[in-house]
């Protein structure tokens, strides 16, 4: 029965498959593995969104929204309708065309993308053998978006922000491919079914999680950092730079075509997050092998859910870094020890297995942490003060 | 450690996410139309006009000095004072304003006419709901919307109430005592021979 | 980063004479602008996202305040000044009372003078933390620091509506004493909200005291050396985080506050973190002056008998009665001619006196730094545009 | 902190300056000291830097108008008039005013002593409306003095940057002079006070009507 439920939708998929005459089905397969896409993840964005300003706010000890049906939860129908019903503006100076464009291509490539997540066991829209490689390559159509909307808008404020968003997310490319590199070693395959597969089976009762290595752990780390600051998300949010810049690259959006970039931003935190699931956290694998029986696209979202919950919750707390500050992490920081990382990652590979290379991989990953930290502190002087009182 | 402060900064949010689900002295919002806060009693917005008994315009205790309308920093009370004089709740003759206006989109609620009239007659409401959709003459309030009994004052303000109660009572028992004593002053007057420069200017 | 050049961006009317040339990119910064604090404005110019050149534009909000109050009674005078530096009214209250008092040579009461501290303590204590609040705001830490401010300050402000029956436009002294005296059971209601108090602040500090980011955001921003800040007549918690000594409750002492044992925190370095953690420890000490006062408070009668408060003339003459408010110096200096109003009415702006210095705390700095500064700097636009 | 000595020590290090003592009568005893503009900033800096109090604070800058005021003053004269003495009213017209005033209250941080308060007055209220800025010395009358010229219209010699602070530019007047008309450029809203509904009356009749 487990095993049923688990399948219902890929049966589905082939009994429905069943009735459509043969010249369709190519055609009828790829819609019936598409539009399921299309509306879960629309729709956990619309949860999400209630999720995060209810979260925020009671982080603030605020209520939230809770007006808009039971406990506020039509929240996101009202914020749809709404923004629907705006007035589209478009300053007279913008380049008409890419201006248009720009909200669009963000929700194309941000769907894009989900294309070689594996949502379940057998669900998956596209096993490429080059899943990852894919899914990197488009996510950064993303760039391109958000160059088009800073530069059409011919605004001085959302020039800023497209240039900080095309630094920080080059920069912070990098890292996110360099993190995720330990894990092709691993696996030896670029697919992403793959990579889950071999996540999913289990000693005794623990599974085989990439990130309950050293090196899994620290991709995983810099693997959820650089992510965060690919969708500009806080504490990397200076494109949008609320405070500073005053929405950045989307200042001159209004009505649909903004809620089109918010939608395009929370696919594309979920498309990360996702894939970090993908990479360290087994996929839709169950944590423990007696909680097999659970279906496997649960485990898949409620892991998801967990991950926005961990970006909500920092986003709670932390304030903004700066420009400068942000390339430092990056480059002086973040490189290095994802770099360090694949080095510590191929020695696990070289050693026997047991505790000597839990000891030696552990030792080598503290020391660059440490060292690298020290680094980054020299260049800025900061510490906590002591103040003293005139008498 | 570097991410150290960051930590603990992430466990004071999640003590207070937690938190504000148990500890209810965190959440400090009130759901308005549903809920309300208990009414403060030194609350004010705006002035109105306090009438003895029970009809408004009989018993207004203001007597159109046109103090308040003087001393108003943004000069929003506009007073006409009466030609005539009307007997007001104890039924003595009081001059009473023909017009009282307070524009209420200009008041400031500073409360300067509540301190420097010397009747009584004006004091501050606690009545803060009153949007309108006509900008000019729905804030604008003439005499009888200004009007609230003395009962309403004693319900908004009861301590401040309760002793201008007392002061106005004891103002007119001493007022009474010398009316009496003045009734008794001329009773005496009157028993004891007139005078001759008071018939003097009778007959004049 | 001197990508912005003419080519990508209409930036000013002139010809493009020379495309490799590098040329600034104008911004104007406000009055629409969500960290500028109200309406104020800066013209800046940037060299990528570096400043090299910042003029702060004023007079949005400017009403003539002095002009308005010239043909206004003394007493009328008064409810004009809540609106001055509309977060901390009690304090501006005090300071015109004070310039009147020296005036006219008036005596406050004992239990009126007790008033004052505490509610002006009140004052400073809700004031330091919403601007510490509004200060993480700028930086970006989506409202939680100035949510949780907030949430203190609504304890606080419920106590000045239940004194004075406003919660921020309160209106609360006069000349020769306060208004209303404490309604029964208020002083014991402070009491509690001032024994809470520094659970706030130890929430705060675990918050964003020792923060990364934070002090990586702030610490060398915007540094003010002592000399410049005692030339560009810094006053408050900007001076004192530039290391000047000189805390107006200690040099003047006006009102009762030689009796009161408190700190005056010092800064070292100047710059933001500096007036962040200034500002964070002077609300300890406020606590401190509180607890004292509430402590000492005497009954008696709150207003001097001897003064009238309609119809005031004072006699020809000046004055100059200055304050340490929650923002600096906050001054009124009072010429009158004999007459029911004020010959001249002069308000010494704290806030706009520390803004004299904000170019020099901006330049070279990014545009994230310059929304920082100025949340550092403690403006209230009703204050700088008057 | 007696101004006295403040003023003879001045006068002693400062060869022809021209320095007066403006008495008040007030309570508050702040006593001012005019100083003649020519003079005045030597005075400032000497003040700043070398007397023995170091104000080296300025806190306060503010202009004051003081239109010309004709102030006539009955005395009764004993006088003889036809050889007989008789009381006679005399009317004493004395001219006050007729200049702008600026005022600076000085303050050390470093001693803690103050207000020391200098005035400086301009020739008349038109066209001789000079008078040196003290910028140089305090940064702090920058933004101060800025507004004294923008209120008062008193032309601050020697600022650096001496634009309107809180009118805009292109404004012509200067609002807080005593004999300042508002201009008639209000959008007038009706109100509950019949005189401005007839100044407003007469604003649209001189607009063109509604």
């Amino acid at each position: 029965m487990p095993e049923i439920i688990d399948q219902i939708f890929v049966l589905l998929k082939h009994w429905l498959m069943g009735y459509v005459p043969s010249l369709l089905k190519p055609v009828v397969s790829a819609i019936l593995s598409v539009v399921p896409v299309l509306l879960a993840f629309p729709l956990l964005f619309a949860i999400t969104t209630v999720l995060e300003r209810k979260g925020l706010g009671r982080m603030q000890n605020r209520y939230g929204p809770n007006r808009v049906g039971p406990f506020g939860f039509l929240q996101p129908m009202a914020d749809g309708i709404k923004s629907l019903t705006k007035e589209d503006i478009i300053p007279r100076t913008a380049d008409h065309l890419v201006h248009l464009l720009a909200p669009v291509v963000i929700v194309i490539a941000s769907f894009l993308v989900y294309a070689v997540l594996p949502i379940g066991r057998n669900m998956v829209i596209a096993n490429l053998n080059a899943g990852v490689l894919f899914f990197f390559a488009v996510g950064s159509m993303v760039e391109l978006s958000v160059f088009m909307a800073g530069w059409s808008s011919r605004s001085k404020y959302s020039l800023l922000g497209a240039m900080r968003a095309i630094a920080q997310m080059i920069s912070y490319e990098i890292p996110l491919v360099l993190a995720s590199i330990v894990v092709i070693m691993a696996a030896g395959s670029l697919s992403t079914v793959t990579i889950v597969n071999l996540q999913a089976t289990y000693t005794g009762i623990f599974p085989h999680w990439y990130v309950f290595t050293p090196w899994g752990l620290t991709g995983f780390i810099i693997f959820m950092i650089a992510a965060t600051a690919e969708s500009n998300r806080c504490p990397f949010d200076l494109p949008e730079g609320e405070s500073e810049i005053i929405a950045g690259y989307y200042i001159e959006y209004s009505g649909f075509k903004f809620a089109l970039f918010f939608l395009g931003e929370y696919l594309g935190m979920f498309a990360t997050s996702a894939m970090a699931i993908t990479l360290f956290l087994g996929g839709w694998a169950a944590p423990f092998s007696f909680l097999t029986w659970i279906p496997s696209y649960v485990w898949f979202f409620a892991k998801l859910l967990a991950l926005i919950c961990a970006f909500i919750w920092i986003r709670g707390t932390l304030p903004r870094l700066r420009m400068d500050q942000l390339m430092n992490f990056a480059w002086k920081f973040m490189l290095p020890l994802s770099l360090i990382n694949i080095f510590a990652a191929g020695v696990w590979h070289y050693m026997p297995a047991g505790a000597s290379r839990w000891l030696v991989v552990t030792l080598v990953i503290a020391v660059a942490c440490v060292l690298l930290s020290r680094g980054l502190r020299r260049n800025q002087w900061f510490h906590v003060r002591t103040y003293r009182f005139a008498s | 450690m570097l991410g150290q402060g960051i930590l603990k900064g992430l466990a004071e949010t999640a003590r207070n996410f937690f938190g504000s689900y148990i500890n209810k002295d965190r959440l400090t919002t009130v759901q308005f139309p549903e809920e309300r806060l208990p009414q403060i009693e030194a609350t004010r917005d705006f002035p109105f006009l306090v009438y003895d008994g029970t009809d408004w315009d009989q018993g207004m205790r203001c007597v159109s000095c046109q103090i308040c309308e003087k001393e108003c920093p943004p000069k929003c009370i506009y007073i006409v004072k009466s030609a005539d004089k009307k007997p007001d709740a104890t039924g003595k003759p009081q001059f009473y304003p023909a017009r009282f206006d307070i524009d209420i989109s200009v008041c400031m609620s500073c409360q300067i006419c509540v301190e420097v009239c010397p009747f009584d007659a004006i004091k501050m409401d606690v009545d803060f709901e009153l949007s309108t959709t006509d900008r000019f003459g729905g804030l604008l309030l003439n005499k009888q919307q200004l009007a609230k009994s003395n009962e309403y004052y004693n319900k908004i303000h009861p301590t401040e109430a309760a002793a201008v109660d007392a002061a106005l009572a004891d103002e007119r028992a001493k007022a009474d005592a010398k009316l009496r004593q003045a009734a008794e002053a001329k009773a005496a007057a009157a028993a004891a021979p007139p005078t001759p420069p008071a018939e003097k200017t009778v007959v004049q | 980063m001197s990508v912005l050049t003419e080519s990508t961006i209409a930036l000013s009317s002139g010809p493009v004479t020379d495309p490799g040339a590098s040329q600034l990119l104008e911004v104007s910064m406000g009055p629409q602008h969500p960290s500028t604090h109200g309406v104020f404005r800066m013209d800046v110019s940037l060299d990528g996202e570096q400043v090299v050149k910042l003029k702060p534009v004023f007079g949005y909000l400017h009403r003539n305040h002095e002009k308005i109050a010239e043909n206004e009674s003394y007493l009328g005078c008064m409810p004009y000044t809540d609106r001055l530096d509309y977060i901390c009214s009690i304090t501006n209250n005090w300071a015109y009372a004070l310039a009147v008092e020296t005036l006219a040579g008036i005596k406050v009461p004992e239990r009126a003078e007790y008033l004052r501290v505490i509610t002006g303590e009140l004052t400073r204590l809700q004031n330091h933390a919403s601007l510490v609040g509004f200060l993480m705001q700028d930086m970006g830490a989506s409202g939680t620091p100035l949510m949780y401010a907030f949430r203190e300050r609504e304890k606080i402000l419920d106590l000045f509506e239940a004194l004075t029956g406003a919660r921020m436009m309160c209106n609360y002294m006069r000349f020769g004493g306060c208004r209303v005296d404490a309604p029964a059971g208020w002083l014991q209601q402070a009491q509690k909200v001032i024994d809470a108090f520094p659970k706030f602040l130890d929430e705060f500090e675990s918050l964003l005291r020792t923060n990364e980011i934070l002090m990586a955001r702030t610490q060398g921003v915007g540094r003010v050396s002592k000399e410049l800040a005692i030339n560009a007549g810094l006053t408050g918690p900007m001076a004192r985080a530039s290391g000047v000594n000189y805390d107006l409750r200690k040099v003047d002492s006006y009102g009762i506050y030689d009796r009161f044992s408190f700190r005056v925190p010092l800064g070292e370095f100047g710059d933001v973190y500096d007036r962040y953690m200034i500002r964070l420890l002077e609300m300890r000490e406020s606590l401190e002056i509180l607890k004292q006062a509430m402590r000492e408070i005497p009954a008696g009668p709150i207003m001097d008998p001897g003064t009238k408060i309609r119809g005031f003339r004072p006699k020809a003459g000046e004055a100059y009665g200055r304050i340490e408010a929650p923002k600096g110096e906050l001054g009124f200096y009072l010429i009158s001619d004999g007459t029911g109003n004020p010959y001249r009415f002069r308000v010494r702006p704290p806030s706009l006196i520390n803004l004299t210095v904000l170019e020099d705390m901006c330049l070279g700095r990014n545009v994230a730094d310059i929304v920082i500064i100025l949340g550092s700097v403690d403006i209230v636009l009703g204050e700088v545009d008057r | 902190m007696n101004l006295e000595a403040i003023k003879s020590e001045i006068e002693a290090n400062v060869p022809g300056c021209r320095l007066e003592i403006i008495p008040n009568t007030s309570p508050s005893a702040q006593h001012s000291l005019l100083v003649d503009s020519a003079h005045a900033f030597t005075v400032a800096s000497f003040l700043r830097d070398g007397a023995s109090v170091r104000l080296d604070y300025c806190s306060n800058v503010t202009g004051i108008d003081w239109p010309l005021k004709e102030i006539s003053t009955k005395t009764k004269v004993k006088k003889l008039v036809d050889g007989v003495e008789k009381d006679v009213d005399e009317i004493v017209k004395t001219q006050t005013g007729g200049y702008l005033e600026a005022v600076y209250h000085l303050y050390s941080m470093e001693q803690r002593q103050g207000p020391v308060i200098l005035r400086m007055r301009t020739e008349d209220r038109t066209d001789r409306v000079h008078l040196p800025s003290l910028t140089p010395l305090w940064r702090s009358a920058d933004f101060q003095e800025r507004e004294a010229f923008d209120l008062f219209g008193i032309i601050f010699d020697g600022h650096p940057d001496l634009r309107r602070l809180l009118m805009w530019e292109g404004f012509v007047d200067h609002p807080m002079r005593r004999d300042y008309v508002d201009p008639d450029d209000y959008e007038y809203e009706p109100t509950a006070h019949d005189e401005v509904l007839k100044r407003a009356k007469e604003h649209q009749a001189a607009e063109g009507g509604l």
